[in-house]
């Protein structure tokens, strides 16, 4: 019962990863935006990238990605992340980008600048939280909000008659000869968290085998605009964002799927 | 005299930033200057540069943004339509402090217009087509020569200032062929520690525009307006032809003043002593020289093309109690030296109180 | 000296490459030249012309308004350049496609049946070639050598098509001298 | 800062002057040794605290670092003490 | 006294909207003018109107220019980087003749800035943003209860010259809440026999911008610069305070002339005699009104929320020989009266040579 | 072999629309942009929707479509032509407003707009022009140019390292929820242009009845940028742009299935 | 304007002056009834025109109309003359 | 009379909403009145504050900078308020989450634990209210009963919450009735 120092003889099972800068997220409680950074941080870690990580931050919550990791970063404006990573990449293709874009301006504003990444199949990555709302203006209908969701500029829940109906940006941007590999992950449970990170290295490693174009698609819960307790929001996403959004992989080609069969031969040792 | 090659304005533009060391061309094309865009295509791979024909102008500016933090000298080139919608990028760079260097070639507006050659976008260039509190250095080429060398200058002042560098040409500039001097080409480029290189070896570089916290930002606009006023004091450039004994002083930019070189002849021809002066930059604005001019000139004749904007820059230069006329055409139609002539007689008929 | 030439045609016809021709004769020889093509959302089909301002001093307006020299290569051109021309200038017309003569009496007019003589070297394309003789012959705004250099050093991978445009450039020399 | 545990096979620290209190850790933790204070800390949470009683039965599953939003868990296995705990 | 209703700046806007007839909005979300839009997106449908969320402000500016082509009152609201990217929407407009109001409740900028109110966007919204020969009227309100009427009237104007017509408010005004008298619905809108309606018992109609040859495009920048003209002749508007015997003037507008109006006071018990000009609409601009008061006034102290645009029309206005100084604040933070105090004691201590 | 004038006794096989205006167009010799107006042309009179039908122009080679129709038109800046028409039909659902667009414009520029329309559902008509070039700025890559293929900024050829890959708009734009017909046919040969007729004017009855988003690309020939002959032209589009472009019906939901259904009994008669 | 042909059961009327000689009419025509002119039009064009010795064999198909980029073809079928011509 | 008023404390904690009443009260009792929030990127959690001057003149900056009255909410708050506030002003002090105490003796201080009155009022939301209760008590700037009007029309829907917040104002007035 008394106070104890951590010794070092003690082994890490879990530690803030060391590309996370020692800086508070200045996310909702129970946000999924800090769940999908942190799993960023230790990918670069794990990959040794830091010296060539460069994120590329888009406008939304995640609008501060770059204090938050400890290597090179920067502001791209609304919706342009990749047009931004893109040249980047061209100028310095040892650098390792990735945009880490919300739905609202990877989906919205910014359709041209992936549609086209993804088309010229750029060889960076690309990070998309799909919340199914703008977080950061309040709250409003974004391109992923579901029929029927509320949000605060679909007072009555979206109507596709007057609002449409939302964007499966996966489905869509695996039609795209460009990207090598696109999946849709969640992080609504321990379990869901594991393969989310599984599938966002795959992703970073499809970059640096120079394959083209990857994006993870993130289901991610923003529970102050889908005005729900945390816990709770997770259980919305299962129960709503699950049946319109199937997780999985919708595009790897065969060169992505060697790097991964190659990692199950590793990992089985 | 050294060699001269004939050449058009829009592959001067081109050949000047490959000779300036332009590491990364980004562009969408658009009349009256797709000859650089093309010329690019061609030009920037064979020198192992980047090249890349983006979906659009938004593309292309975020591009040079991204080339720009990245360290690289870049650049877009476009034309009226185009610059709108760069502006936005533009008043990013300018923000976030990334050199690079857009490309005007104007044609006629406002709207889809057509595709001659105009003036119409000074306002939107020279005091800033995009929001908030920024600059961007503003050059204006008169000759084929001129294309060249300031864009290799766009690229020394973008630089220099780590700001956005306007070239701001014209349809007809463009498009026409005159001989140019080939300039030697910049071997070296200047070092960027801020740049997005990868943290190597050095703690992380971060490039932004953004405080989240309101008070934390008038701050980074200081900075800004710090360099402006610099601009203002070091960078003001432009050309006076005929000053010393003129009673009426032409003052036009760009293939404007062209034709007032020639109307200038011509009415001197005719006995009338008249001078020519003509901003290379338009911003900084050469508010000084015509203010001097103005301790002994009443007569200033401004030939623009575009309908009255340029010349607002002039008033506020000579003040008010100078006779300030306008001689003018726009919507993508030259304003020719004849016209500048009569527009100069005219004035010089008018009684002064008149 | 200081010289202002209009040509113009229809597209197709190869109106800006003598103009381009003429511009690059002029640098070689020395001089200030502007080149100024028009340009426009018009495709195929429609009037083509540029204009080729040469001097001794620094030129300034880009555009010219009264042609000392010209060439009309299709009826609508010459609507155009008869009014602008200056007097005394020189306006070559070509008879091939252009059935009207020119009524104004203060220029000097050659009609010179540039198609029809080029059909006659096999090669129905250099018409422009014939014109621009007949009006440096008739107007010595640059010499038909530098012309001739010019051409070596533009086209010097196809020797086929520089012989015959070289043909054709003396053909219209050698109309606008028996005129 | 650092509420700590019992020395144990494995524990988790909290930091709770980061923690936002949303309460991911608790619900998936499978041991609920995870629970609220019942104080608020400067930035106005309730923080996670790891309830007394229960931290020895922590697994080091890392299912609660693994969901904080906030990455203020850790997770440690005690190699001091080599012995499994009675499960 | 009618009955008032607290209001917030923005919403005030939003019912101005409504009661003006407003029949479509569309809009994209930025802070800090999303309330509009999420009001927009309550009560349009209430009133049988067109609510659109789109993808981002281009497809709203362009949206709001197929629905004035289809002759009905549109508006969208945006904050000053989502007006750049409206930029060459309102050109189209302008060049197209259609009417439309484009509500500008501007930020910290340049760059992603911040989301605190500013002035900033003074030059790209009343000189112009865009490419092209074109003008629109700006309407600056300096009250919530101006935030509603000038909406109102913006829709008034707009229809009156075809041409679209910018409200540009601030981030403070738009979140702040006062008391507001509603007003009258508009019941009788203009009919529009050019709009897009179908070519039903009727001649084709087409709203274009485009010529094909340069050469017939002037004529219709003309007719564009003869509205322009018939604005400055017919809608400036401005208010002024204690002009009478003021030996400085403070001149300012909107949330920067709230402040303004405390200094006055402020300087008015300390028995210095400060009068305010303050313009409403900020194009058409009073050179007029000001160039009047510089027969008599000396002094004249330009407070603004940006980093010295507007202030270049004042001394456009009053001339060189005036002083005119300037108070300011940018990048998000509001000016506060005792900033503007102390500007005016400083400058009635200089002497007039200083 | 004397001249004769036509009789009104004569049946008429085949004549200008009413639709198109006395007017000539401004397109080169063979340019396929001429075939497709005069099909929409005829379209419109055949539904009898010239006083409803509006034409929303797009910068390109089309931009003045509005003067060859004889019915109301205007013009949007370039790319935002599904915006301008969205507007139009959400003010005046009577109107039968279509976007007339190039790749250039629909397919670069305007990628958000068009995604954004179908994702919305908009009751409106796209006729999408792909000519695999940007034709009236002088020939440049449009993003529907095929590898390998020369354009004037893509001096070697199109390269998919240096250039991306060209976009199937259709497969893309299928995978939206609020599209309702998608179809790419070509103007190859007179059958082909017959079935082109036939699709555009299934699309316009899709939005006559109200089902959503109709969308029908053209491939169709460039001549002067493709620097062929108008003949061969036709023959190099069956070549190279039907195997990266394959004709066909990529979304036919059954509303409008129905309504073709309804076609075919009625031709049969 | 207008070139005219034989009065047969179909023919086919050339507006030659806004004809662009783009020869997609000829290419498709299974009968090979037209041709292009030896003049130029206004427009600078070679203009196709039909080849009146073959022109009786117009079937009336308006291939060449449905492929005229510039609708400068029309087709007609001439009722005056009821019967066919022989094949 | 010119009232400056400043409101402050964390998200959550209502303090734009003891701000509203405090605006709504005012025009209610036909003052002049600018409502004034804070806005921001800032999420939950983050310092929220709004002012609120009330005057029977035509109001010009939309800005406070030296309070007349004050409520500090949470620590952070009265940080930030103490140095503002006006010689004379009164700053209310929710001693439930504040621990320090103000040091200017120029000021007239209200302590009071707001949040614990409202637990003991079974809902601890109502903190805000018990220091607007507070405040317009101590300062008379609007009447309770034009508080209370206020609310019956802002809430009306919402019997029992209004039934609360009417009495978690009176527990803040009669707190500083009692100090
Ligand atoms: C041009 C422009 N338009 C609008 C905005 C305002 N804006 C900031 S973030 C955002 C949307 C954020 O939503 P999303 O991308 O889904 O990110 P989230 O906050 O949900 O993570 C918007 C519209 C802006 N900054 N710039
Ligand atoms: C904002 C803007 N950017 C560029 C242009 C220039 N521009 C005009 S048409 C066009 C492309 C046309 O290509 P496409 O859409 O394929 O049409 P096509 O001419 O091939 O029919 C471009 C880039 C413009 N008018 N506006
Ligand atoms: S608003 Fe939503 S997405 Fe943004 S930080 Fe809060 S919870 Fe996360
Ligand atoms: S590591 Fe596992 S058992 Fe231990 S506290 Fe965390 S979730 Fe519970
Ligand atoms: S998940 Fe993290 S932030 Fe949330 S309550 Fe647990 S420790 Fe605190
Ligand atoms: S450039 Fe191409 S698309 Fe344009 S009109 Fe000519 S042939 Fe047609
Ligand atoms: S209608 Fe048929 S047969 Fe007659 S000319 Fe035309 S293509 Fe030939
Ligand atoms: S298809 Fe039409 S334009 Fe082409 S050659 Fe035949 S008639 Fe002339
Ligand atoms: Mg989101
Ligand atoms: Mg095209």
């Amino acid at each position: 019962m008394t106070k104890f120092s951590i010794s070092e003889l003690d082994t890490v099972l879990y530690h803030r990863p060391e590309s996370l800068e020692d800086y508070p997220f200045h996310f909702c409680p129970g946000c999924g935006h800090g769940i999908v950074f942190r799993l960023i941080a230790e990918i670069v870690d794990e990959l040794n990238i830091k010296e060539r990580a460069v994120c590329v931050a888009c406008v939304g919550c995640s609008v501060n990605s770059y204090h938050y990791f400890n290597f090179d970063g920067l502001e791209s404006a609304h919706g342009r992340a990749p047009a931004v990573a893109t040249a980047i990449k061209r100028c310095h293709p040892h650098l390792v980008p990735f945009t880490y874009q919300g739905d609202g301006d990877l989906a919205a504003i910014g359709t041209a600048e992936i549609v086209h990444a993804c088309a010229r199949g750029e060889n960076i990555t690309t990070i998309f939280v799909n919340n199914a709302v703008y977080g950061m203006t309040g709250g409003q209908m974004a391109p992923t909000t579901l029929v029927g969701m509320y949000s605060t500029s679909t007072p009555g829940g979206r109507k596709p008659s007057l609002s449409g109906y939302p964007i499966r940006v996966c489905e869509m941007l695996s039609t795209l000869d460009g990207t090598a590999y696109v999946a849709r992950v969640s992080v609504h449970n321990p379990a869901a968290v594991r393969k989310t990170k599984q599938a966002i290295k795959l992703a970073f490693r499809t970059q640096l085998a120079n394959l083209g174009m990857s994006l993870v698609e993130v289901l991610s819960p923003c529970p102050v605009n889908w005005r729900l307790e945390p816990v709770k929001a997770l259980e919305w996403l299962v129960k709503h964002m699950l049946p319109q959004y199937p997780l999985g992989e919708f595009k790897v080609i065969e060169a992505v799927a060697a790097l991964k069969k190659g990692d199950r031969l590793c990992t089985k040792k | 005299m050294s060699k001269k090659t004939l050449m058009a304005g829009n592959i001067a533009i081109a050949e000047g930033a490959i000779l300036a060391g332009c590491q990364a061309y980004f562009g969408y094309p658009i009349t009256p200057q797709n000859e650089i865009l093309e010329h690019m295509s061609k030009r920037m791979p064979e020198e192992g540069r980047v090249f890349v024909q983006t979906e659009s102008e938004l593309a292309a500016i975020n591009m040079v943004y991204g080339a720009a933090a990245a360290g690289c000298r870049a650049m877009t080139s476009t034309s009226s339509p185009g610059f709108s919608l760069e502006q936005e990028g533009i008043s990013y760079m300018s923000g976030a402090e990334l050199p690079g260097v857009i490309v005007n070639v104007m044609r006629g507006g406002p709207g889809l217009g057509n595709i001659g050659g105009a003036q119409g976008d000074y306002f939107q260039s020279a005091k800033g087509g995009g929001h908030g509190d920024y600059r961007v250095i503003n050059l204006a080429p008169a000759s084929v020569q001129e294309m060249m060398d300031l864009t290799m200058l766009a690229f020394e002042l973008a630089d220099k200032y780590r700001n956005p560098v306007v070239v701001l040409a014209d349809g007809f500039l463009g498009q026409a062929m005159e001989p140019v001097v080939m300039r030697e080409p910049v071997t070296e480029l200047p070092s960027k520690p801020w740049a997005i290189t990868g943290a190597l070896g050095r703690a992380k570089n971060i490039i932004n525009s953004f405080e989240m916290d309101p008070v934390n930002f008038p701050p980074r606009v200081k900075l800004l307006l710090r360099k402006f006023k610099k601009m203002r004091r070091n960078e003001v450039r432009y050309e006076g032809l005929n000053l010393g004994d003129a009673s009426l002083v032409i003052v036009a930019y760009g293939s404007a003043s062209r034709s007032a070189l020639t109307a200038m002849k011509m009415a001197r021809q005719e006995g009338i002593p008249v001078g020519l002066l003509r901003p290379i930059t338009l911003f900084p604005f050469p508010y000084e020289a015509l203010s001097n001019l103005a301790q002994r000139i009443n007569d200033f004749l401004v030939a623009e093309l575009s309908s009255g904007q340029f010349i607002e820059d002039v008033k506020l230069a000579v003040g008010l109690d100078k006779r300030v006329a306008l001689v003018n055409q726009y919507g993508g139609v030259p304003l020719l030296a004849e016209e500048i002539l009569e527009a100069i007689e005219k004035m010089i008929k008018q009684p002064v109180g008149g | 000296m200081h010289e202002e030439i209009a040509v113009a045609g229809f597209g197709g016809q190869g109106v800006l490459f003598v103009g381009r021709l003429l511009a690059e004769a002029s640098l070689l020889e020395g001089r200030e030249v502007v080149w100024m093509p028009s340009y426009g959302a018009e495709k195929r089909g429609g009037t083509v012309w540029c204009n080729v301002t040469i001097s001794d001093e620094k030129i300034g307006d880009l555009f010219i308004t009264r042609p000392t020299a010209a060439i009309a290569m299709n009826p609508a051109s010459l609507v155009k350049l008869e009014p602008a021309m200056k007097s005394g200038g020189l306006l070559v017309v070509n008879q091939s496609l252009v059935p009207s003569k020119v009524s104004r009496e203060d220029i000097r007019v050659v009609y010179v049946p540039a198609n029809d003589l080029a059909t006659e070297l096999g090669d129905d394309s250099v018409g422009n070639l014939v014109t621009l003789g007949a009006l440096v012959t008739g107007c010595p705004v640059v010499s038909t050598s530098s012309i001739i250099a010019v051409m070596d050093n533009l086209l010097p991978k196809n020797q086929r098509r520089l012989e015959i445009n070289k043909r054709a450039l003396s053909k219209g020399c050698a109309w606008t001298q028996g005129n | 800062m650092v509420v700590a545990q019992r020395p144990n096979l494995a524990y988790v620290i909290i930091d709770t002057e980061r923690c936002k209190g949303c309460r991911l850790c608790i619900s998936v933790c499978p041991k609920k040794i995870i629970g609220l204070a019942s104080h608020i800390n400067q930035m106005g949470y309730t923080p996670a605290v790891v309830i007394e009683e229960k931290a020895h039965e922590c697994t080091g599953c890392t299912a609660c670092a693994i969901m904080c939003p906030d990455t203020v868990i850790s997770v440690y296995r005690c190699d001091r003490v080599p012995s499994k705990p009675a499960s």
